[in-house]
C-alpha cells in the first residue's frame, strides 16, 4: 500500500531531515537542557537525548527505512532502547504511534502529518498520563497539535504555528508547580523553572517547521 | 569536576568492568550492563531483578547473589535503565519460577519497568510480578506529586524478600512480602552538598557554606527545603520525626533502623547520626531490633544522609536474619 | 565545615555512641574510647590490638570482631591513642596466651604504643608483641624520613593475623604471620581533595579544580606531589607503577589487591578505578587470585582511592580468606 | 627532703604560673598551631596541646602538688595521658624528665631549673630521637637550653636568653626539610614552612621567661 506522492506533502526524506535537525538542536542545546533539569530534576535530560538521538541518527543511516510508518517507528524504538529515564518512554512513544499511525507510506499530507503528530501525543498521554498544566513536554505539544490542526491545510503555516505554541507552552511551564516526574518533588520550589521536556518538545517542533514546511 | 573516571559517557560500563573484575561470583553482561548471579537461573526459585540509574552504588549491583537479587539492570547515571535491560535481565533470572521487578517509585522506572513487562509477558511467558518502593516521607503522595520516591527502604526490602525466594516461596507469595516490607517502611533523607553527574560536569545545584537541603531523593535533586545547618542532633529530629508521625509503632513491633550515607559523608559521622537516631527511637519508645549503618543506597559523592525506619514483625526478622552473600551486605555464610 | 556533628570536640566520642548502639556484639568502653568483642578475652588466644587516630573508620573498631581484632583504640581524630587507652585495651584483649599490637608507622602512633608497651609490661605481667605497618611507597624508608607509612596493607593484615591467632598459634607465630603480611603489602594513595579535620574547621589544604595530590597518606595531608588531573587510566598507572617496581613477583605469586576509597569517593568511581589497576596487574603478569574494593581505611571526607598489592603464598590465601565477622568485613559465618 | 628557699629561686608558685601561662599561649595560639600543622602535617597540633594543656590545669587545680617534681611529673603524665599524637609522648616525656631531675623541692634556683630544663630535653631526644635540623621542637629547645646555660646565674636572664633562643630555633625550622615526624612524609615540600612543634616549644620558653624571671 503505498501512497501516491500530493504536492507540498511530507517524504520520508523530509521527515529524516526533520530528525536530523532535532538531533542537531538537541546536541547544540544539550547543555542547556542539562542545565534545567539541574534546577527541577536530576541533570541529564540534555544527555539522555542526545544519547538517544545520536543513537536513532546511527540506526537510521544503517536501516534507510522506506516509509513514513518505518522511519519513525525506528526512531520510536531507538529511544525507547537508548534514553532511558523518563523521557526515554515519552519520547519513544511518541514517535512509535505517530509511526504507526503515518502507516507504511512515502509521503504525508497534512492532515495526515497532523493525525500522525496527534497520536504521538496521545502515546505521551498514555504513557505519562499527564495533563495540561503539570508542567512537562506535554505542556508544549498539546497545544502544539492544537495550533496545527487550526492553522489549515499547508503544512508549513501549520507546522510554524505549531512550533509557535510550543515554544509559548514552553514558556508557560515557568510559573507552573510541577506535579509530575521528578520536578514534582520539588512543591513549590518547581515554580519559576522551565521545564526541561517542554523546552526539548518546542525544539522537536521546531525542527520540523524548518524541515518539513 | 574532580572524578576518577576516563570520559564521563564511559563510566557506568567501566565501572562494570571493574564489578566483573572485582566478584567472581557474579556474570556481568556488558551489552546489556547487567550484573546477574554467575549461577543464575537458580531452578525452581523466583527469580528477582531490580535496576535504576547508576550512581546509588552498592545499590543494585551490589547486591546481586545468594539471598538477595538474581540480577540488576544498570542504567546511566540518574537515569533508569531501558525496558530491553529489563528484558534481557528478566530472562537472565527466569528459574520458570516466575521473576518479581523490583521497581522505584520514580517516573523513569515505573515506565520502564512496566514497557518491559509488557514485552516480557507478550514475548517469553515468563510469569512477571511488580513491586514499587515509595516510602520517602519527604514527598507527600498527592495529585500534586508523581507519589513518594524509592529510597532507602529498597535496600532492606531487596534482602527481606530475597530470603522470602530463598525459602521457595512463589511469585504471588514473594511479591506479597515485597509489598509487606514497602507498607513498613519510611524514609527520609537530607544533604549537605550536591553532588555531580559525570555526563553534567558540574553540581546539581548550589549549596553554600552554612546550608542544608532537607527532604532530598537519591538523584542529586535538591530537596523539599533548604535550611541553615545544624547540630547533628537537630538534624535527626528533622528526618526521624515525619518517619515516626508516618509510622504506627503502637503495638509494640520492633524496628530496623538504616542509617545510609549519601555517598560522600564518612562513617564516622554516620555513627555520630546513629546515635543521635537511635535516642530520638528510645525516648519515642520504638525498640530497634536491628540496625544497619552505611553508605547503602547513595547519590554519588553527596555528602548527607537518610533514616530509613522499617516495622518489623517475626517473619522479616528471620527474613532479614537469612544468610545473604553479595558484594553490598553479606552475612551467614 | 559542613559534618553531620554536634559539637567538634565530642565526634569521636559521640561515634562510638553510635558503634555501640549499632553493634550489639561489640562493646565500647566510652571512658578509654575502646571498641572491643564483647565475648573478649578469648581463653587461650592471642588477643590483637590495634588503634590509631579516629577519622579512618572502618579502621580500627569496624574490624573488630571474630576473626580479626579483639579491641581497637581511638585516639581523637588524626591524632594516635594515648597509652592509657592502648594499656586498657591490652587487659581487655588479654586472653592468657599474650596481646599483639599492630601498630601503623607514624612517630606518635609508635611512640604511644612504645609507652604503653613498657608500662604493661612493668605492670601487669601480660607478654606484649608490637609489630609495625610501613607498606607505603609514596615515602622511602630514609635517614630523611620517619619510615614509610602504615596504610592500606593495615586492613588486610589485620584480618589475616586474626585468622592466624585463631588457629590458636602462639603470640610469637602470630607476630611472625603479620610481619610476613607488612613485609608482602605495599600501598601507594591519591587525593582528589582535601578533608576537614573537625577541630580545625577548614580543609588542610587547598587543592584546586584541575589538580591532585599524588603520593598522600591517610591523615588528610598533602602528598609528595601535585600534578595536573588526568584520566583514571593514567592514575591508576601512578599509583600501580612504584607498587609493583616494590614488590617482586616473579615468583608467580598470586595477588590479593585491595583497591581503597579515601571516604569521599563513591563505589561507581572506585570499581572504575578497579579496573584500570586489574588491566596494569594482567599487563604486569601479575596473577590476582583476590580483591578488595572499597573505603576500609579512610581520611574523613577525602576524595581519593589508594592501592594495595598483598603478595600471597598459600597460607596467607588460606588465612585471608578464613572466616570474619566485623561490621567492616564479614564473610563465612 | 626539702629546699631552703633561694634569692631568686623559682619555687612551685612559679612554676604553677608557668605552666598557667604556657596553657594560655597555647590557647591563644591554638589555631596558629593548627595552620602550621595543616601546611605540612595534619592538622591537629593546636587541638593536641589545647586538650592537654586544658586537662593539665584541672589536674594541677585538683591535686596542687607540693613540689617541683610532683608538679611537673604531674603535668607530664597529664599530657601523656590527654594528647596523644607525637607530641604527647614528646611533650609528657620532656616534664617528666624535668621533674624527675628537679626532684621533691619546693623551689629550684638558677643551676637546678637549668639542668631540669636539659634533662627535659634530653626525654625528647630519647623517645623522638630527634637530631638537630630534622625541623622538630628539639630545632627549638636544644638552642634554648644552651642560651639557659651559657648566659650566667641570673635566671631572669638566662630565661630571656632560652626564650629568644628558641624564636630563632622556631624561625630556622622554616628553611629545613624535615627528616622527622609527619612533616618528612613531604620531602622538599616540607622545605619554606615552619615547624609546629618548634613553634609551641617556643611558646614553653617564651612563657617561662615571662613567669619565672
Ligand atoms: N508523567 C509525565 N508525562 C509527561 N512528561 C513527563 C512525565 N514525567 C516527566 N516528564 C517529562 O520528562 C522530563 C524529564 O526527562 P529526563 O530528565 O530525561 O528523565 P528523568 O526525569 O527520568 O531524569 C521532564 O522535564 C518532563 O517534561
Ligand atoms: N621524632 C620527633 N622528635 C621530636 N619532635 C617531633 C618528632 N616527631 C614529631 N615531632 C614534633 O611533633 C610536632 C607535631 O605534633 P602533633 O601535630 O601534635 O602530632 P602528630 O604529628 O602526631 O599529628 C612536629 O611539628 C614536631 O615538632
Ligand atoms: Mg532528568
Ligand atoms: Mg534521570
Ligand atoms: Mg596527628
Ligand atoms: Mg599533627
Amino acid at each position: 500500500m503505498s501512497a501516491v506522492p500530493t504536492e507540498g506533502a511530507v517524504d520520508v526524506a523530509a521527515l529524516r531531515r526533520w530528525i536530523d535537525a532535532f538531533a542537531g538542536d538537541v546536541a547544540e542545546h544539550q547543555e542547556e537542557l542539562t542545565r534545567l533539569d539541574s534546577a527541577i530534576g536530576d541533570a541529564d535530560h540534555g544527555s539522555n537525548l542526545a544519547r538517544g538521538m545520536k543513537a536513532v541518527l546511527a540506526a537510521l543511516d544503517s536501516e534507510r527505512p522506506a516509509t513514513a510508518g518505518a522511519l519513525l517507528k525506528r526512531t520510536g524504538m531507538t529511544l525507547v532502547s537508548t534514553v532511558g529515564g523518563a523521557s526515554g518512554p515519552l519520547y519513544g512513544t511518541f514517535f512509535l504511534r505517530m509511526g504507526t499511525a503515518a502507516g507504511e507510506v512515502e509521503s504525508l499530507d497534512t492532515a495526515a502529518l497532523g493525525a500522525a503528530l496527534r497520536a504521538g501525543v496521545g502515546g505521551i498521554v498514555a504513557r505519562g498520563k499527564s495533563e495540561l498544566g503539570d508542567k512537562t513536554m506535554y505542556d508544549a505539544l498539546a497545544p502544539a497539535v492544537d495550533a496545527y490542526d487550526a492553522a489549515g491545510d499547508e503544512v508549513g503555516a501549520a507546522l510554524r504555528a505549531a512550533s509557535d505554541a510550543a515554544d509559548r507552552g514552553r514558556d508557560a511551564t515557568i510559573p507552573l508547580q510541577a506535579r509530575k516526574g521528578r520536578a514534582s518533588y520539588l512543591g513549590e520550589r518547581s515554580v519559576g523553572h522551565q521545564d526541561p521536556g517542554a523546552t526539548s518538545a518546542a525544539l522537536l517542533l521546531g525542527a520540523a517547521a524548518r524541515t518539513l514546511g | 569536576m574532580k572524578k576518577l573516571i576516563n570520559d564521563p559517557a564511559d563510566v557506568v560500563s567501566e565501572a562494570l568492568l571493574g564489578i566483573a573484575a572485582a566478584h567472581p561470583d557474579l556474570g556481568v553482561d556488558h551489552q546489556n550492563k547487567i550484573v546477574y548471579r554467575a549461577d543464575a537461573p537458580v531452578r525452581g526459585k523466583v527469580g528477582l531483578i531490580s535496576g535504576g540509574g547508576s550512581g546509588h552504588e552498592p545499590l543494585h549491583g551490589g547486591f546481586v547473589g545468594p539471598g538477595m537479587l538474581d540480577a540488576a539492570c544498570a542504567g546511566e547515571v540518574f537515569t533508569s535503565p531501558v525496558p530491553d535491560q529489563v528484558v534481557a535481565a528478566t530472562r537472565l533470572a527466569d528459574g520458570g519460577a516466575g521473576v518479581l521487578h523490583i521497581v522505584k517509585n520514580y517516573t523513569g522506572d515505573v515506565m520502564n519497568f512496566e514497557m518491559a513487562a509488557e514485552l516480557v509477558t507478550a514475548d517469553t511467558g515468563v510469569e512477571v510480578a511488580s513491586v514499587v518502593v515509595d516510602d520517602d516521607v519527604a514527598v507527600q503522595d498527592s495529585l500534586y506529586t508523581a507519589g513518594r520516591r524509592g529510597v532507602g527502604t529498597t535496600v532492606l526490602l531487596e534482602k527481606i524478600t530475597g530470603a522470602a525466594a530463598d525459602e521457595g516461596r512463589d511469585l504471588a507469595a514473594v511479591a506479597d512480602v515485597a509489598r509487606r516490607v514497602n507498607a513498613a517502611g519510611r524514609s527520609m533523607g537530607m544533604a549537605l552538598t550536591s553532588c555531580t553527574v559525570p555526563a553534567a560536569g558540574q553540581p546539581t545545584f548550589d549549596l553554600p557554606e552554612g546550608e542544608m537541603e532537607i527532604g532530598i531523593g537519591i538523584h542529586g535533586e535538591p530537596g523539599r527545603r533548604r535550611v541553615p545547618l545544624a547540630p547533628a542532633r537537630e538534624v535527626a529530629e528533622m528526618l526521624v520525626e515525619p518517619v515516626l508521625s508516618d509510622l504506627d509503632f503502637t503495638g509494640g513491633d520492633g524496628a530496623l533502623v538504616f542509617l545510609n550515607g549519601m555517598g560522600g559523608t564518612p562513617m564516622l559521622e554516620l555513627y555520630l547520626m546513629y546515635n543521635e537516631v537511635a535516642k530520638i527511637l528510645q525516648k519515642a519508645g520504638v525498640t530497634v531490633v536491628r540496625s544497619l549503618v552505611g553508605p547503602y543506597i547513595t547519590s554519588l559523592e553527596m555528602a548527607g544522609c537518610s533514616v530509613t525506619v522499617l516495622k518489623l514483625d517475626d517473619e522479616l526478622l528471620r527474613l532479614w536474619d537469612a544468610p545473604v552473600s553479595t558484594p553490598g551486605l553479606r552475612w551467614g555464610r
